[in-house]
């Protein structure tokens, strides 16, 4: 197995326990700090193909893993708002709980 | 000026470093050429750290009208005849500390979480250690010469405020709960401020490597003033916010929060005892060290001399020298101000440092941009440069200030 | 170089696994945090230092931050989280999205033939390079990346602010 | 502006900082075991119980052993015993001794309530503040031979104080002398004698409620 | 004779509050600071429910300290008591030691010689310098300074405790005042020192007030924390600089005109918004007047005894009656209620300490702040758990 294949191979075990993580636990922010592990899987695969990629001096991968940050940063201070907004209306922080559009 | 014109005495370090190297193996050497950096780190900056204690409960005294500590000398079997009236001015007191801290028993509570109450103490004099890596000491004195080395200071330095959460959250005591939120709430409230003025310089300098930084800051306008970033308006302020933003930083009085001793008993530190509190202690002082290195680098010239005839003198010489003085500063400012509130203190970041350093950017640009401008356009760019910073920090002071002030009181007429 | 990657890997993955799994939420932050870190250590492997500092300074410095504090502030720091009837079903079936996710993704990875380039040393980026691209080909994104992250930082501000309107206003 | 008031109040500080390398009087601190504080005239730590002469200060305690301190002492730590015989005192009349005197100075609150009752001149404030000892109960427990201190010791530290004190025993002395002789002489005038006989004692000191000696012509 | 100003900060009187139990919002966590904690001010303990930081119930928990003071009295002579009170507010042990004697004098009806009346107003005023001095000390470090204003106000404290004991003998438990004058006359030495120590003294205020008093972080610590309602104040009886920061006039060194003080030119300070910067505001300027007062003592001080002749130290038994006996001490209005019978030992004796009424009012002041702020409003009413507990 080359090099880039086992970083894709660990991106891809990140990506699938972010994704249990996201299924599997009822509490919200277990389940936002899933997502963001999707994303740093992504982010890693990113990084795997500009480093065993044609071109380096593009830097697209890097540009890309930048912007990533940036989106997950933003997420997970929207999702851990929401997520305290929600644990002030109904007192706990159960995602399948939290089914009514109304406070 | 060239390695080779440099003085002996600059040139010593390095080159004792450079012989021992090359007394090795070429696979070892390179281990070794950062074993020794890391060594000496490790050898300079303790002893700075036992150093700055002594003198900082000396100052502090002596702010007070006391003598601080005077007492812990050589031993009583000394010979030397002067030990009894001098007591060697209490300069082995943190020696004297270190052994109790050794010898003190280690308390840990019953409810505490034992595995993070014994990480926290570790992880944060690891953490506090790694800033140290970037800074540019002397000429040629920098550890990792790192493109992206102010990046990796703020990177490392960050992980500081998560172990004092750790810390606070393990004891399983609601003072140190307390002071873990509010160590939380601080260091997000000032991580923004601190890069925000530090940003500038990066700006003007080009150069995101300590290094590089240092080396934009050379040269003398007539041989006497340095053209160091604090000299030039946008500098001046910037160094200000900078200060601020460390102390908020290393968690140094008046924003002492998360260890209030008057509020929260010792915040984080209440469950601490024995060499874990040590340990703790030590790394505050390492960041304080390290955030005093960085504003020397950043604003002060960094370790170039202040006027043309004196390079003769080792730049790490310089180094130490400003560093000592941020150091007595930040002293002498705990030895004076109170402690603010916690909402005063994300007020103090959101509503006046942040808005500042924005415009002190915008500052920073103007100023970067008319770098050539000549003769009378010179004094109407360091006008302009002037008016950007003293008219917003009048008026969003005045702001933040609103509705508080001195005041007069009547007398009873009766 | 591959017994680095090996090892960065069973950090990463061990960390995110185990505090996926946990149930004191505390401790899960806290192993994400070091599963953010192994990822920085993972990008400095690859020669990506900017990304890798940034990586540091935004997940462990400022994520872990938020995470921690939203994990406070909902007082589930102190308690362990309880166990629901129906958690055990979603696990499995989790587990069965995942397991096949990750079966089809490592058919892929390993049955596709790759061009790979192994440049040695790693290729290196400078910052300047960086900025110039940032600011050159691709102003309009980093543009939009800014304009976003301010939204988002006012939209978490209000969704998350307190109605203080009961407040007296000397008191904050 | 924002900032006048931090920035006055750092100028205040390095005024005290250099202030303190040149200004003597700002500094207050004394370096205790080497620099002594000197203690005024009036400090008041513990009781003692004043003697005549430092070679027997059994022999020449001033107490007559009269009780007074024991009943007013505020947290109650005096002790006293009354001998059964009498001794001649400082004015060499025929006293009662204290067999035990013994002070709990842990429990002792250094009021000097003690010292200002004693009609005798007998109990004084000492100005020992070193008081610690090894043993809490026995350490701390003051006995007759623990309390005594010579007059002289009495003079050493309080000079002002001892020279009154001697000046109106003196007097006392004399009084009694010359009332001993009126009494001697009255009692060989008179024959009719009286079960007690005239136990002179101290003139009253000034601010003290003593009781009145008895009048010779009784 | 006690008048609330009118209100001078509009209708709002303190803080809302919000309920504890509000579903609303977050969970409450329940702190209990003390009695081992380094700014109750002694074993005094604040059982504070918070909201995050923010405090929405206190109950301040208090008798660490209980010494069973008035029983005590009740069961010794009047004289024996003296030394007690000196323990009750160990910080002025000198006024309160006059409280007591003034009781016993109106109850015994002794007069007291002049020089001892105004050896007694140059004492309390140099205390009332001594708690005032203190407390600002104290305030400052529960504000969070490195100790510095307090050890600057310890520095001038010293000195007044010195001139206490060259002339008592102990520098706290003076002990000094007795039923008809004082116990010891002060050498003219004594006097001219103090006399000196009075007059630099407002050199130190002055270089306190410009470290201090403009201080950003003090105003935006100090202002609008913690007020106070006047009309509140008075309900609750809350006494000396507490309640005339509120703007309510009321000291009875005006009301009563107990002792000299009728002969003395002095002024009154109110502050206006019943905050604690004005409670520190409050020491501060009753400092200066007590300055004032000091130096025109020293002028007229007269020769004399400093005894009533006809006093009795022992055996002092004064006829049945009851009395009540009060003075503005440092912190409030500290008053002595006894109740004789004829025997040696007062019957009833009661002590109506200004600091426990004053801290009655700590919830009103702390609820919607922060536990900082809770420290610093409790620092800033100045108590002494010696006389709180008695």
């Amino acid at each position: 197995m080359s090099q880039l294949q086992l970083c894709l191979v660990l991106s891809s075990f990140l990506f699938c326990i972010g994704l249990i993580g996201a299924m599997a636990r009822s509490n919200t922010i277990l389940v936002l700090l899933g997502v963001e592990l999707m994303l740093n899987a992504a982010n890693i695969n990113f990084i795997a193909f500009w480093r065993y990629g044609p071109d380096h001096a593009a830097g697209t991968g890097i540009l890309f893993v930048l912007f990533s940050i940036a989106i997950a940063a933003s997420e997970a201070a929207v999702g851990l708002a929401l997520v305290i907004a929600v644990y002030r209306h109904q007192k706990n922080i159960r995602l399948q709980e939290a089914n009514r559009l109304k406070g | 000026m060239s390695a080779s014109t440099d003085s002996f005495l600059e040139r010593a370090p390095i080159e004792a470093r450079d012989w021992l190297v090359q007394l090795l193996p070429a696979p070892l050497q390179w281990f070794t050429h950062h074993l020794i950096t890391i060594g000496a780190i490790l050898a300079v900056f303790g002893l700075f750290f036992a150093f700055t204690t002594v003198a900082e409960r000396k100052l502090l005294g002596r702010l007070q009208n006391r003598l601080g500590p005077n007492r812990s000398g050589l031993p009583k079997f000394s010979a030397l005849p002067w030990h009894l009236k001098h007591k060697l001015f209490g300069l082995t007191q943190p020696f004297a500390d270190a052994v109790k801290a050794l010898t003190k028993e280690d308390i840990v509570p019953a409810a505490a979480d034992k595995l993070l109450h014994f990480l926290a103490p570790v992880l944060v004099v690891a953490f506090s250690l790694l800033t140290f890596a970037v800074l540019p000491f002397g000429r040629n004195m920098v550890p990792v010469d790192l493109d992206a080395g102010l990046l990796y200071f703020f990177a490392a330095g960050s992980a500081t405020e998560l172990t004092i959460f750790m810390a606070g959250w393990a004891s399983r005591n609601k003072y140190s709960l307390l002071a873990a939120m509010r160590a939380l709430a601080q260091v997000i409230s000032y991580e923004l401020p601190l890069l925000l003025s530090v940003v500038p310089v990066v700006l003007v300098a080009g150069t995101l490597s300590t290094n590089e930084i240092v080396t934009a800051q050379g040269g003398w306008s007539f041989g006497i003033l340095p053209h160091w970033n604090i000299f030039t308006p946008w500098g001046f302020i910037g160094f200000l916010l900078f200060l601020v933003a460390a102390l908020a930083e290393c968690n140094r009085s008046p924003f002492d929060l998360p260890e209030a001793e008057s509020e929260l008993i010792a915040g984080h530190l209440t469950e601490y005892s024995g060499f874990k509190y040590a340990l703790f202690f030590m790394a505050e002082y390492f960041g304080l060290t390290a955030l005093s290195g960085l504003g020397v680098t950043l604003f002060l010239g960094g370790w170039q001399a202040p006027c043309d005839f004196l390079p003769f003198i080792p730049s790490y010489v310089w180094f130490m020298g400003k560093l000592v003085m941020m150091i007595v500063f930040f002293i002498w400012v705990r030895g004076t101000l109170l402690r603010l509130r916690i909402d005063q203190l994300t007020r103090l970041a959101w509503q006046f440092i942040v808005p500042l350093a924005l415009i002190n950017l915008g500052n920073a640009a103007f100023w970067a941009l008319t770098a050539s401008w000549a003769g009378p356009l010179q004094l109407v760019r360091l006008g302009v440069s002037l008016a950007l910073v003293v008219g917003p920090f009048i008026l969003l002071g005045r702001r933040l200030n609103i509705g508080r002030g001195p005041r007069t009181y009547r007398y009873a007429t009766s | 170089m591959t017994l680095a990657l090996i090892l960065l890997s069973v950090l990463i993955l061990g960390s995110a696994a185990v505090a996926i799994a946990l149930r004191n939420l505390i401790h899960s932050a806290l192993l994400f945090v070091g599963c953010w870190a192994g990822i920085a250590a993972f990008y400095l492997w690859a020669g990506a230092e900017f990304v890798a500092f940034a990586q540091v300074l935004i997940y462990v410095g400022a994520v872990s931050m938020v995470v921690l504090f939203a994990v406070l502030l909902t007082r589930q720091g102190n308690e362990l989280e309880p166990v629901k009837d129906d958690s055990f079903n979603r696990f499995i079936r989790a587990l069965i999205a995942g397991g096949s996710v990750a079966g089809v993704l490592l058919g892929a990875i390993l049955g596709t033939p790759m061009d790979v380039n192994t440049a040695s040393p790693a290729p290196t980026m400078t910052v300047r390079e960086l900025g110039a691209r940032l600011m050159g080909p691709h102003a309009a994104a980093l543009l939009i990346v800014g304009v976003l992250l301010t939204v988002a930082l006012l939209g978490a501000v209000v969704l998350a602010a307190v109605d203080r309107s009961d407040q007296p206003e000397d008191a904050p | 502006m924002l900032g006048s008031g931090i920035i006055k109040g750092l100028a205040v500080t390095a005024k005290n900082f250099v202030g303190s390398y040149f200004v003597p009087e700002r500094m207050v601190t004394e370096q205790y075991p080497e620099d002594r504080p000197k203690l005024p005239e009036n400090y008041r730590s513990f009781p003692l119980l004043v003697s005549e002469t430092a070679e027997d200060p059994m022999g020449t305690l001033r107490c007559v052993a009269c009780q007074i301190c024991e009943k007013e002492c505020p947290p109650q730590c005096i002790y006293i015993e009354k001998s059964k015989d009498k001794k001649p005192d400082a004015t060499g009349k025929m006293q009662l001794y204290p067999v035990v005197f013994a002070i709990d100075t842990s429990v002792c609150m250094s009021c000097g309530l003690c010292a200002e009752l004693c009609p005798f001149d007998s109990i004084k404030m000492d100005q020992v503040f070193e008081v610690a000892a090894t043993n809490r109960f026995a350490g701390l427990l003051l006995n007759r031979e623990q309390l005594a201190k010579s007059n002289a010791y009495y003079h050493s530290i309080r000079p002002v104080e001892a020279a009154e004190v001697d000046a109106r025993l003196a007097a006392d002395r004399q009084a009694a002398e010359a009332k001993a002789k009126a009494a001697a002489a009255a009692k060989a005038a008179a024959a009719a004698a009286k079960a007690a006989a005239p136990a002179a004692q101290p003139a009253p000191a000034p601010v003290a409620e003593a009781p009145k000696p008895p009048s010779p012509a009784a | 004779m006690i008048t609330a100003a009118p209100a001078p900060f509009g209708q709002s009187s303190g803080p809302t509050v919000r309920r504890v139990n509000d579903p609303l919002h977050g969970d409450l966590l329940e702190v209990s600071m003390g009695p081992q904690h380094p700014s109750t001010h002694g074993v005094f303990r604040m059982d504070v429910t918070l909201d995050g930081e923010v405090i929405v119930k206190l109950k301040p928990v208090f008798g660490y300290l209980h010494r069973n003071h008035e029983k005590i009295a009740e069961n010794t002579s009047y004289l024996s008591s003296m030394p007690y009170t000196d323990r009750l507010d160990y910080l002025c042990s000198m006024s309160t030691n006059w409280a007591y004697a003034m009781a016993v004098e109106k109850l015994s009806g002794q007069a007291v010689p002049d020089r001892a009346q105004y050896l007694r107003v140059i004492l309390a005023e140099l205390t009332r310098i001594v708690n005032h001095a203190c407390l600002v000390g104290f305030l400052f470090n529960d504000l969070g300074t490195s100790f510095t204003p307090l050890l600057y106000a310890f520095r001038e404290r010293e000195k007044i405790i010195d001139l206490f004991e060259a002339l008592s003998g102990s520098r706290m438990m003076c002990n000094y005042q007795r039923f008809g004058g004082c116990r010891v006359d002060p050498t003219p030495e004594w006097l001219a020192a103090a006399s000196k120590l009075v007059d630099n003294f407002p050199r130190f205020l002055d270089e306190y007030e410009t470290m201090l008093t403009g201080n950003e972080i003090l105003l935006a610590r100090t202002q609008g924390v913690g007020r106070l309602d006047p009309k509140h104040a008075v309900n609750a009886g809350i006494t000396g600089p507490v309640l005339r920061a509120c703007g309510v006039n009321y000291d009875l060194r005006k009301v009563d005109a107990y002792g000299f003080y009728p002969r003395f030119d002095f002024r009154v300070p109110l502050g206006e918004h019943g905050d604690t910067y004005d409670r520190y505001m409050m020491r501060i300027l009753e400092m200066r007047e007590s300055v004032k007062i000091l130096q025109q003592a020293f002028k007229v001080l007269p020769a004399g005894p400093i005894m009533d002749p006809k006093a009795k130290l022992r055996g002092f038994r004064p006829k049945p009656g009851e009395t009540y006996g009060r003075l503005e001490g440092p912190k409030g209005e500290l008053g002595f209620y006894l109740l004789s019978d004829g025997t040696p030992n007062p019957y009833r004796y009661r002590v109506r300490p200004p600091s426990l009424i004053n801290l009655t009012l700590l919830e009103e002041m702390c609820l919607g702040h922060t536990v900082a702020d809770a420290v610093v409003i409790l620092g800033s009413i100045d108590i002494v758990l010696g006389e709180v507990d008695r």
